[in-house]
């Protein structure tokens, strides 16, 4: 490990993050931030959490950073504001919460500051290290805790999608959808096209391989958005949307929790407990083979379609043109 | 061999279902949508009937002992674990009796609108109980952010400019406080490696004072900011009353009840209070001091009767944590008793206040002159709600609020007796004016409705008004009473909480 | 070295803390809620580094890091960007009955 | 031996890389409009970025990581030069646009 590259990694961190802050042009403020976020992905792949890294390059630094230029160019021709309000008094607009951030810090760091010292592994950490794959059949850690051990943590995840695209689309209701057809130019186009093979590849071996290799529904189905939104891009707002409509998208969406609920079902069924695994007697399989690891590929597929599905149905929402009644 | 022993139970099987059939039926909603759109206000009743009868399955079997689920047979320590006990019980009563009462007026009569909606709302229902029996740190804080992200939602879903208002205030808020209490899992997890509450509980003692401090300000806070505690206040009275009145029944009685609940909970097992030293619950009752003054007096200027309401929601928060901040089992039992009771009260409120603010045409209290004559039955019942929240005697809020301030001048914090029974004369202030002019004597009479108009939703409010009365039972019957008492000796002293986690890891 | 992740992601959370409080964008104060998700997420993951321990991919080569913080941070994340998203809809929303993006302005319902 | 040689080759090959990619930075900070910095940075970023996985193959010890990295180079070729001319083209539509004003 290099702590050397780390500490240069950290210190960009911190000082794009102050740019972005500082920064007046918003759009040049969110490059910076999606900096971060890529900055950020890297220092997670050097300290050994690869699942982290490509959620947080594929989610924070790609997916967010799409909602939020399509955020931004919808809202672009209203005046954006002042950074500060001129009229209040600069200590109540800076300074206090200068110092109550500058305290809390403080008192974080300090309580950190205790903790910090010889590290060594939890005894639950240590357990999953050593026995995931005697009780579960998968490689991946990560993969066997959040489809395993804590699979009531993703349920409640997948769930958290599910609100916020029934939310999205609650709030942006009423708008109407421009059918550009034309998309970008040819080449972009042939391009775009040599390409989508290759990105669906790659999302479908994240997410089927997710109990093996870091991946797994998350990252997995959030390429799959990636792609639906590329192609919003490369080929026209209409493109993408006649193929898959919004109601299969929904179907889709409801129909992969609905899938996790009922995988977790069958395990009470087999007497062994809400999303139990292997003492429901799911096949643990051959350790390293595409179908090992009991339910987890099935609770993967039923991730990724959530994910993929509710993720891209939000960045079609975001995407109508908003209208009012009385405009 | 597998750390896996299986579920414990058919009874165990309840607390779960109260969590899996509302999130259940809220996805299915969805595709029944597109397969049989005719019948959905049909599934939508059954589907609230089914949770309603869970959350009180799940209640009824906690009641009477402690229950813990294994979810996937991993072993507490390893995996995540359900736990419910009498006090959680409590609160799953207001999760069942507030979610079927607020789906009754959210959710019909059913219009195709709403299919998303009934979506939400279900899953807010089922985020409630989830908060209310799980015994792992991380779970919550997932079930407080299901919860949240269905709350932004619907206080917003009114679309008008001032929902929308709130609805990104309190997002903004709320994410912030989710933050705040995502840093306190971290740091408690990093202090005690493991998530488990029952394990934390025991572990946490032993973690470096700075850190447990840092996690202490950060989980006060974040949970303060959900419940509305007093720095922390000023989302809640625009969330709670830009949002349409079913909505605003189940925020103001539920929402932050269950988070109060998390509040409570987490306190006493990981923070308990330390004699002769300013620890967590000493703070929670200087904060709840404050709640209650800045609720009641910020009501005492509205004229929106919605807005009244929620501020009076703020004043009742303060009351709740003076209860928990007394750390004795007299003022837990007063704070549950008085969560139960405000609940179900500010629900009626809030469902009379729609009513008749739709009979009015608008929301100035001023102007409903002449409604209370003309619904005689429903004012009145509105006028036991009002009075039990208000805390007049012989009605249910007194004797919980009665408990508080005997708890309080047990402890002796005479400032927050003083200030719980002043609350009293305050809520009279803007409640006495309030009926004065719904009694006709208003300054302008805009009564735009027919005069064959029915009230809306009168036999509910009615129903609700009763239970203003029967609920000083609870207090007057003294075998009920211990039953409360008991499960404030409990959270007291959790000891039959942390006990219920035997193996940790292995088998 | 895990003092220095300490720090950034103590800075991250607090310059984010102070972004939502004081700047006047609707925008920025999204990128404050960011910053404090990033803060938060750093923290987990360099808490969980262990000097020498291999990423939690079997088999292990000696001994790994502890793979827990890194499932709760994957959860954390996911839900992050759905807060995010749902924020950008309400100030999409907003402005279009506003015609601004300026906190200052979505603050008529006071007292 | 063969071994070192390619090494000592790689490393040519990546310090020649940070250079590529050293120019594009002084190429946006320093060129004055939209297509001469695009100009400067498509060229120079994707010799760079080839340079240095071209340079990396000999240290990473394995076939299937060294055909990784031989298929990130190929998707660079062909992202990379479509990225820039979509956004040439929006920049003069966008010019376009402005002067038709």
């Amino acid at each position: 490990m290099n702590v050397s590259l780390l500490a240069v990694l950290y210190l960009f961190i911190a000082v794009t993050a102050l740019v972005a802050v500082l920064l007046e042009d918003l759009l040049s403020a969110f490059i910076t931030l999606s900096f971060t976020g890529v900055l950020m992905a890297t220092v997670f792949a050097l300290l050994r959490a690869p699942d982290v890294a490509l959620t947080q390059a594929i989610i924070n630094s790609g997916l967010v950073t799409s909602l939020l230029l399509v955020a931004y160019s919808q809202t672009r021709k209203t005046p954006h504001p002042p950074e500060v309000c001129d009229e209040c008094p600069s200590w109540l607009q800076v300074k206090v919460p200068a110092f109550v951030c500058s305290v809390l810090g403080l008192l974080l760091f300090r309580g950190l500051y205790s903790l910090a010292g010889e590290r060594s592994l939890p005894e639950a950490s240590a357990h999953y290290l050593a026995r995931t794959l005697e009780e579960t059949g998968a490689l991946n850690v990560v993969g066997a805790l959040l489809l395993d051990y804590r699979a009531f943590d993703t349920l409640g995840e997948t769930t958290v999608i599910f609100a916020a695209v029934s939310g999205v689309s609650i709030l942006l209701s009423g708008g109407r959808r421009v059918q550009s057809g034309h998309g970008l130019s040819y080449i972009v186009k042939r391009g775009m096209a040599l390409l989508t093979p290759f990105i669906l590849l790659y999302a479908a071996s994240i997410l089927f391989l997710g109990h093996l290799t870091p991946g797994g529904g998350f990252p997995g189905g959030s390429v799959f958005a990636t792609v639906a939104i590329l192609m919003c891009v490369v080929y026209g707002t209409g493109f993408e949307a006649s193929r898959i409509s919004s109601k299969s998208k929904e179907i889709l969406e409801a129909g992969g929790a609905i899938l996790f609920v009922l995988v977790g079902l069958l395990g009470i069924a087999w007497g062994a407990g809400f999303l139990s695994n292997l003492p429901a007697p799911f096949s643990a399989g051959t350790p390293g083979s595409l179908l090992s690891a009991g339910n987890m590929p099935l609770l993967n597929i039923a991730v990724g379609l959530k994910v993929g599905a509710g993720l891209s149905s939000i960045f079609y929402a975001m995407i109508k043109i908003l209208e009012l009644e009385d405009d | 061999m597998l750390t896996a022993s299986g579920g414990s139970g058919v009874s165990a099987m309840w607390v779960l279902s109260s969590i899996l059939i509302p999130m259940t039926a809220a996805f299915v909603l969805q595709v029944l949508d597109y397969s049989a759109p005719e019948r959905m206000g049909r599934w939508i009743a059954l589907s609230a009937a089914a949770a309603c009868a869970a959350s009180l399955g799940a209640a009824a079997v906690s009641w009477t002992g402690m229950e813990t689920l294994r979810l996937g047979g991993w072993s507490p320590g390893l995996g995540i674990v359900l736990a419910a006990d009498r006090m959680s019980a409590i609160f799953l009563v207001i999760s069942a009796v507030g979610g079927a009462a607020s789906a009754r007026i959210a959710l019909f009569p059913f219009s195709k609108e709403q299919r998303r909606f009934s979506g939400l709302f279900f899953i807010l229902w089922a985020s409630l109980n989830g908060i209310l029996t799980t015994g792992d740190l991380f779970n919550l804080y997932v079930f407080f952010e299901i919860l949240a992200v269905c709350a932004y939602v619907l206080a917003g879903a009114a679309m008008t400019r001032e929902a929308l208002e709130a609805g990104f205030k309190y997002l903004v808020l709320g994410t912030v406080g989710a933050l705040f209490l995502l840093m306190g899992v971290g740091l408690l997890y990093m202090g005690t490696g493991t998530l488990n509450l029952a394990l934390l509980s025991r572990a946490a003692g032993a973690m470096a004072p700075g850190a447990l401090g840092a996690a202490a300000a950060c989980i006060v806070t974040g949970l303060g900011l959900k419940i509305g505690m007093f720095p922390f206040h000023f989302w809640l009275p625009d969330a709670h009353s830009s949002a349409s009145t079913g909505v605003s029944m189940i925020l103001s009685g539920v929402v932050v009840k269950a988070s109060f609940y998390a509040l409570l909970r987490i306190v006493f097992l990981l923070f308990p209070s330390v004699p002769d030293r300013f620890s967590v619950p000493d703070a929670l009752l200087v904060l709840g001091v404050l709640s209650l003054v800045t609720g009641h007096l910020s009501a005492l200027g509205q004229f929106d009767v919605k807005r009244m309401l929620a501020w009076s929601t703020v004043a009742h928060m303060g009351y709740l944590l003076i209860g928990a901040g007394c750390a004795s089992p007299l003022g837990i039992a007063g704070a549950l008793l008085h969560a139960l009771n405000h609940g179900t009260g500010k629900m009626g409120l809030f469902l009379g206040a729609g009513s008749y603010a739709s009979l009015a045409g608008n929301r100035d209290w001023r102007t409903f002159g002449s409604l209370g004559s003309r619904f005689p039955l429903e004012t009145a019942a509105y006028a036991l709600l009002a009075g039990s929240v208000a805390g007049i005697p012989p009605l249910a809020g007194f004797w919980s609020k009665w408990m508080i301030i005997c708890a309080a001048a047990e402890k002796g914090a005479w400032i927050a007796a003083l200030a719980a029974g002043a609350g009293t004369v305050l809520s009279c202030l803007y409640y006495v004016p309030f009926f004065y002019s719904l009694y006709g004597h208003s300054e302008a009479d805009t009564d735009t409705s027919g005069p064959g108009t029915p009230f809306p939703s009168g036999m509910l409010l009615t129903v609700l008004g009763a239970s203003a009365v029967l609920f000083a039972l609870l207090y007057l019957v003294p075998g009920l009473r211990d039953q409360f008492l008991s499960a404030g000796s409990l959270i007291k002293d959790p000891e039959i909480y942390r006990q219920s986690v035997r193996a940790p890891i292995a088998p | 070295m895990v003092l220095m992740g300490f720090a950034v992601s103590v800075f991250l959370f607090c310059l984010g803390l102070f972004t939502v409080l004081t700047r006047r964008s609707a925008f920025k104060t999204v990128i404050g809620l960011m910053l404090m998700e990033s803060g938060v997420l750093l923290l987990f993951v360099s808490w969980a580094y262990i000097p020498g321990g291999g990423p939690p991919i079997l088999p292990l080569q000696g001994t790994g890091v502890d793979p827990l913080p890194h499932a709760l941070t994957l959860t954390a994340i996911v839900i992050g960007a759905c807060d995010i998203a749902l924020a950008f809809a309400f100030i999409m929303k907003l402005e279009r009955f506003e015609k601004s993006v300026d906190v200052d302005r979505f603050r008529r319902l006071r007292g | 031996m063969i071994l070192d040689v390619l090494r000592f080759t790689g490393g040519i090959c990546i310090a020649a890389g940070v250079f590529f990619s050293f120019a594009a930075v002084v190429a946006i900070l320093r060129f004055p409009d939209v297509f001469t910095r695009l100009h400067g940075s498509s060229k120079a970023l994707s010799g760079g970025a080839i340079l240095i996985l071209l340079g990396a193959l000999p240290y990473t010890g394995t076939v299937s990581g060294a055909m990784k990295l031989v298929l990130i180079a190929a998707f660079f070729l062909v992202s990379n030069p479509m990225a820039s001319h979509a956004i040439a083209r929006a920049a003069r539509k966008r010019g376009k646009e402005e002067n038709g004003q």
